[in-house]
């Protein structure tokens, strides 16, 4: 082995046309329309006349070499072998004959992995590192999204709600997971306990200071040393100190808690892309099957299930319905937390008599 | 809901083999454990298998030990620090155990370092099954065997491996045509949605765009120096499947100029099919412009002129309706998550842009120069261009990067009266002038 | 548009004394002249009238020179100043001229003092012309003669007089039951619609309220020390023809709560005599909730959960459509115009006030009460209460009046992560106990 | 006459039925619905069957004692004795008896008082006080609105308009005339022009300080004197600091200049209530007829008239078309100036594609 280091090729972006199906460079940017025979399966059709069926499955995200192999030997046999992941770590596996469809569904479901995630169905929930590798993290995402698909299995293979749903979890209050129709955020609710010997070597004071949103942190000299300050009544507990500066501990077993917020929308079908809003929080992070979240999901995926009209997404549907009905039909409490007090937050008030009664 | 008996317990995601190969003995894992069940494959299971017969199977013994106590604690224990690759100042993300026994010694040594190798997958993630076989026998040979396909940002991480290996991983992959993505204040790994191959709404070529911006800037996300983190992504039309709008800080967005598409005869199709009150209650009154009329004979009156390119009658009618032929791109800026100011959307700075020629490509890229050159700039440090913009207000960011304003990018006019305009008449002339030159 | 000549010049909007009874001459009014044609009645004839014939005809005279002034060099020429009643601290706007000759002495001395005097109009502004007739003998007497019906706040503005003629008119007024309105720091004058007089859509007896309301403040009104100025406006229904939701601190908006009333007879002679079409376009697609559905043998389906009490149906089809029986108000708190913060709307602070019982009466006062305490003891100088609840926060400025919270109050939920939630629990609870107790 | 003060009896708010119509209190609270025979005459019929018609009349607002007794002369002769006045000035006169109407229209439009201002017209524009009266006003509101009534009187008479149209004008930036459908208020262009003699005897200087928006007055010593000074680099020339200030010039001649809002709206009809807009500004401050202003607002409500759908007020009308269209429509020029700068203005940025083309 020679000790010389090597120099990158930077490469960049790989090309995907090395490892794109067949038929999707035949008929690249010339597709007609698609639908879903069923839940999980897409059917495209391109101004050729072409069809491509492409059944869905849904992962775990992190995948060892025994799943690997797994789902390709179900892909060379079944499919054609190539697959695609979608944004949401569900596979992609098409091919060129219907008749292939059902033997590759079925090969997909015996060995485990579920199709579906398609249409209007709850497909699975984009997820983040958790304790498993980031070093922030107030919960385990890919904890409590196992234990929420497993409850929502169903969801994921039928298409019953009134439009898609995306659900996000994250694993700290920075919520690497993004905006969501349902998202799982982590929500700190005590100001971080210092240590006071580390701060001096390990964190950039100055920087952490500027890093607080409410400048509640201030230099301040600890037991003869150079620490930091928090001001307890200002601070908001969002831990944006702690990436930083971990000796500004943020993460607490008790107090750590989790927050579910709802109606977020990348899309601009119909409204404009929507923020996703609190409804939920002081919920237990509670390992390894987080029932509390789950019992909170359920109820909100299923009154929207029950009261929405077609195609209006979670965040459609609360516009339309408006927030007190939301309080009353999902009958989780309203309280001072759900009414803004960031910048601008006078624009969220109801400045109007729109009121439903 | 509950899980089946396996017709083929070898070859499911249940499976556990049956010897362990790894010279560790496993830790108790009650909590983990639990999460062995039900329906939806496990990750959990995936680790043990890899703590049975991983090539680095004692490192997974001991990351499942530390996780176990991570659950039962319920705090995190890694820190991060400072690995890289030769040549690269990014794409790692560096883990080292916090969790020590009474004497200061890791209390799970095997995995006391652990870190991500961040790859960038192919633009529209397409893989053969050889490919994938192939990276997987790599990251098993010098890592735990660990990939997500893929992180939020669309990178391949492969999860878990020591400083030494990091090197020697990428060094096998990159010799067949795989690269570092970013990590750090530089340009991230970017993303585009499958579009072109497979969508018949998009309106340009994802993968083009996505692999012409994110090369571009190889350099800047290699060697991390700017400002923070700079994300592009692109979606094929403004369903935005790649999330663009809010979760990066350049969305490339593919919309369409002219009219829309209709084939009567498919909409008089769905009309009898679905029902007149079905289509008017859930195409017609949901336009967020009131664009549509259903006509007495079932046909549609489309005011293409107010239709906003939502794609909401085109979701839902897809056979009927699709995008018109003047394709062409919408830039927005700005979006990132909450840190500092709360979140931000991307906002319009091209309301369209056609992408056919080369130059157009190259206009592009010109300007996400001008906009990270003028951002790396003036913004303050950690400070994202979505907050530069709000710090400075978009005019002042407009005049920096050339671009001149443009009545598509408010949603409102100035509603406040503060403002100074001694040089209305020269801003009002430039205006005139745009429109007759 | 041109003015037709006259039929009979002596009684027209036109008309102008032969004669000019007041003793200095006219100045030369070239540019206000202008004014003075045109179909629409000019006001400059008005006071040229004045000039001629009124008891203080040479004050007019004046008045008319120093407005031609400024006409002619675009500035405003009066200061303001400390004239009062007897008893009371407001209620005038003083003006002295500052339009002064080479030797500091005013080149219009009869105008020097040109008080404004702001009286109260009666709720609903209703007068008989005896009344009008008599108001105008006592002005014309004591002051200008001039005017205005109304002021933007809703005050008989008598325009005009000097400092004592101003305690003599009041005296005079005020013995036959008129009273001074508000200015400065305190309550102002109160505005209602003419609602239940004469409006179907009224909800509310808007006189009532706006006596109770104002009546109750007559000391804060009379002698200003509040931080700033507090205004009262009550509309029968939201269609809010007072301006109150953004004119006024306090809004008290008629409403209700049961089911909207419909005549699906009227709704059919509606559809029939203006087509589908149009009642598709103009009506159903035009409710902001998507709550009215047109059936197919035209009558009409209204989702009242979801009807937010727009008026748009009932006012289209004032026949057909009348607001429920179970009526009562909505309150607003904070609207006012741009100073310090830009613009503001009232946000709703109750969203359903019964308002049958005096008890009920008396909760609406005692609530105001509450309000302006709090908000005199807790606001800055010169802020008024859309202010200080911007400062404080809602929620504080809800607690500082005993007020719970509701989700009427938004129109979003909290947006921003940025909040310290340890009391979670507790909220939580009190808003079980409330839907329980 | 007596040389001692008289004690004001505080009787508050006159009670409205002294003086109001007998069919208006019969009927009190019991109306069934109304109609317009024609544009200036409402016909609301009462729940008990009675009938009364009233006709709307526009004034000058300020109103002597010739004006008032001819209009009370006819109000006697042709009606019932009683009269109100609207929020805009207008006069109702109401009648129970249908013959009554024409001959009273016809006496009102004799006398030069025009008949009109009900449904969807343009109704009289509501107005501040100007160089008549207020101490800091940069124009003349009585001055604008008589040219522009002039100009728009058929607006009045007819209901030709897709909505109502609500007009304001304000003689300064602070806008007494409030929010409108079309706004024309002052906007100055120049700092304050500061007379350093004065301040010292005429201003408490902190309160002025505390007064501008942005902060950009400090207190200090000119010509030995305590004054103020402004960063002009700061100042957005709001004038906020003349009012508690005279020595504080804002107003000037030329720099003083007028702007157009558009879009306010204070119902709930609809959509909820909006804030106005700026459209046009820089216009002169040209007495005494302000063709500038009026060609402006001919221009835009020409455009409305033509292309609002029925129903729609102008607010409600760009939100349907956009700004670009609502520009490109009415040729104004759209500058930086229209996108705002103040706090939480990003939520008035375009955070979506939806684009009209
Ligand atoms: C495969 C994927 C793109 C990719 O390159 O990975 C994709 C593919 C399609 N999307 Fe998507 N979307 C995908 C993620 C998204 C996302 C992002 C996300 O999931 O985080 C969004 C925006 C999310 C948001 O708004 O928060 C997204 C918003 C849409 C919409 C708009 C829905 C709406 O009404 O708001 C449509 C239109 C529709 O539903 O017909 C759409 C439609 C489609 C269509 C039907 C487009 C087409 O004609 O082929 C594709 C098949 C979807 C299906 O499931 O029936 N796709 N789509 C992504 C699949 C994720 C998954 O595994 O579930
Ligand atoms: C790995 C990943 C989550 C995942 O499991 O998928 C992730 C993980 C981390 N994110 Fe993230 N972010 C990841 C996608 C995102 C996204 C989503 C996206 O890109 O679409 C966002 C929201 C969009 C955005 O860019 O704002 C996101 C917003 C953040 C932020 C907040 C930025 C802000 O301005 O608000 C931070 C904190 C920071 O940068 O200071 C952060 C920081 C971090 C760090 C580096 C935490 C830290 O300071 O050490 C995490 C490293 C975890 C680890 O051990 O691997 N991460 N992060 C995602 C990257 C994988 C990949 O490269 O593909
Ligand atoms: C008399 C007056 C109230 C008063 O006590 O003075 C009044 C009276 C009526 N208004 Fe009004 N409104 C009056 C000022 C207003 C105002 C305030 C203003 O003009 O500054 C508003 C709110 C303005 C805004 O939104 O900016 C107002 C918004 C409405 C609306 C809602 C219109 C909309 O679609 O947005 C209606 C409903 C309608 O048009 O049918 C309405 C309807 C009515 C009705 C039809 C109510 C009824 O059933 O009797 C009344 C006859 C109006 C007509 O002209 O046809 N009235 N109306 C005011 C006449 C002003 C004038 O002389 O022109
Ligand atoms: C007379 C009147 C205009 C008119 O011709 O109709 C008027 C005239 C003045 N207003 Fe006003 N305002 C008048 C209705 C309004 C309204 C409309 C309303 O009440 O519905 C508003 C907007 C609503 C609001 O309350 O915000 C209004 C917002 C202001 C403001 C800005 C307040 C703010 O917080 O933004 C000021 C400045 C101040 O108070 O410091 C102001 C100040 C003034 C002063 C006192 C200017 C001054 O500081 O000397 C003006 C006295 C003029 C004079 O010589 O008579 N006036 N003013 C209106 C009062 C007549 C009446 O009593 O009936
Ligand atoms: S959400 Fe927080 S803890 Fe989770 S990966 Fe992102 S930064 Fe790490
Ligand atoms: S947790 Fe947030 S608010 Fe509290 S000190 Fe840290 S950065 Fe500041
Ligand atoms: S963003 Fe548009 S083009 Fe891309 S996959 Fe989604 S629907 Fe298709
Ligand atoms: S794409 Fe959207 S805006 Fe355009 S017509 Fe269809 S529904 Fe309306
Ligand atoms: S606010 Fe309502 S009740 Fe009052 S006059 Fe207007 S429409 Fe009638
Ligand atoms: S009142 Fe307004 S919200 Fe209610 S049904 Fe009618 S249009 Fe819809
Ligand atoms: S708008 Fe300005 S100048 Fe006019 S009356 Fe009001 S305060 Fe005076
Ligand atoms: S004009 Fe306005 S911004 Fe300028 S100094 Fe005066 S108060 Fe401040």
């Amino acid at each position: 082995m020679s000790e010389q280091p090597r120099f990158p090729t930077e490469s960049g972006v790989p090309d995907g046309f090395q490892y794109m199906h067949p038929a999707y460079i035949k008929n690249f940017g010339n597709w007609a329309y698609h639908d879903r025979p069923r839940p999980g399966v897409l059917h495209h059709v391109a101004k050729s006349g072409d069809e491509v069926w492409t059944v869905r499955v849904g992962t775990q995200r992190q995948l060892g070499p025994y799943e690997i192999n797994l789902l390709c030997d179900i892909i060379d046999q079944y499919a054609d072998g190539y697959v695609r992941f979608t944004i949401r770590s569900n596979m992609e596996v098409s091919v060129t004959d219907e008749a292939k469809v059902q033997p590759l569904i079925d090969a997909f479901e015996d060995a485990g992995y579920p199709v579906g995630g398609t249409g209007n169905s709850l497909t699975m929930i984009s997820h983040t590192q958790g304790w498993l590798h980031c070093d922030i993290p107030g919960t385990d995402a890919s904890g409590v999204v196992k234990a929420l698909m497993d409850e929502l299995y169903d969801e994921f293979r039928s298409e019953d709600m009134p439009n898609r749903v995306h659900m996000t979890t994250s694993c700290c209050q920075i919520n690497c997971g993004g905006q969501g129709d349902i998202a799982i955020n982590v929500q700190h609710t005590k100001p971080p306990k210092i240590n006071h010997d580390l701060v001096a070597n390990v964190c950039e004071r100055p920087s952490v200071v500027a890093r607080c949103p409410v400048a509640a942190i201030r230099p301040a000299i600890v037991n003869g040393k150079p620490s930091l300050e928090v001001d307890e009544k200002k601070c908001i507990c969002c831990g944006a100190c702690f990436p930083p500066c971990p000796p500004m501990q943020i993460n607490d077993p008790e107090h750590s808690k989790l927050a579910i917020w709802v109606g977020g929308k990348h899309s601009n079908a119909r409204s404009k892309p929507m923020f996703h809003k609190l409804v939920a929080a002081g919920i237990p992070n509670n390992p390894p099957r987080w029932p509390e979240v789950t019992e909170v999901v359920k109820n909100i995926l299923h009154t929207y299930k029950a009261d929405a009209k077609n195609w209006e997404r979670i965040g459609d549907w609360i516009e339309r319905i408006g927030w007190p009905r939301f309080f009353e039909l999902t009958e989780l409490p309203f309280t001072k937390f759900h009414i803004d007090n960031w910048t601008g937050a006078r624009k969220s008030l109801n400045a109007s008599t729109h009121i439903r009664f | 809901m509950a899980a089946q008996t396996p017709k083929n317990p070898e070859k499911h995601s249940t499976y556990l083999p049956k010897t362990k190969k790894s010279s560790k003995p496993l830790h108790d894992t009650p909590m983990l454990d639990q999460l062995e069940s039900g329906p939806w494959p496990s990750f959990v299971t995936g680790l043990k298998r890899l703590a049975y017969e991983g090539k680095h199977a004692n490192m997974m013994v001991d990351l499942l030990g530390q996780l176990e106590h991570s659950y039962k604690t319920r705090l995190g224990y890694w820190k991060g620090g400072t690995v890289s690759i030769f040549g690269y100042g990014g794409g790692i993300i560096p883990r080292f155990t916090e969790l020590m026994d009474d004497d200061g010694k890791p209390m799970f040594p095997e995995s006391k370092e652990f870190h991500t190798v961040r790859v960038q997958p192919p633009a529209g993630n397409h893989y053969s099954t050889d490919m994938l076989r192939q990276l997987s026998n790599s990251w098993n040979k010098h890592g735990s065997g660990l990939i997500a396909f893929h992180g939020q940002t669309g990178n391949i991480m492969f999860i878990g491996t020591t400083t030494d290996n990091t090197q020697h991983f990428f060094d096998e992959i990159n010799s067949y045509g795989w690269d570092l993505g970013g990590a750090g204040p530089c340009v991230r790994t970017g993303m585009s949605c499958v579009g072109a191959a497979r969508c018949e709404q998009s309106c340009a070529n994802e993968q083009k765009i996505h692999r012409l911006l994110v090369n571009n800037f190889l350099d800047d996300m290699h060697r991390p120096a700017l400002p923070y983190k700079f994300k592009f992504k692109v979606s094929g039309c403004p369903n935005d499947c790649m999330n663009s709008i809010q979760r990066s800080d350049l969305a490339v967005i593919g919309t369409w100029r002219d009219d829309m598409k209709v084939d009567q005869a498919e909409v008089q199709k769905f009309v009898a099919d679905k029902g007149r009150k079905y289509v008017v209650d859930s195409v017609i009154n949901m336009c967020p412009t009131r664009a549509l009329s259903l006509n007495d004979d079932d046909t549609l009156e489309v005011d293409n002129r107010n239709c906003v390119r939502c794609m909401h009658c085109i979701n839902v009618m897809t056979r009927a309706l699709s995008t018109g032929d003047d394709k062409g791109v919408t830039l927005l800026l700005g979006g990132k998550r909450t840190l500092k100011i709360g979140d931000t959307m991307g906002t319009v700075i091209v309301p369209f842009m056609k992408l056919d020629t080369e130059e157009d490509y190259e206009k592009l890229v010109e300007l996400a120069e001008e906009i990270i050159d003028f951002w790396a700039e003036n913004a303050l440090e950690h400070e994202r261009v979505g907050e530069t913009i709000d710090r400075i207000g978009l005019v002042n960011f407009l005049e920096g990067i050339d671009l001149e304003v443009d009545p598509n990018m408010i949603s409102d006019a100035r509603q406040s009266s503060y403002v100074r305009m001694d040089t209305w008449d020269e801003e009002a002339n430039k205006w005139k002038d745009r429109q007759t030159g």
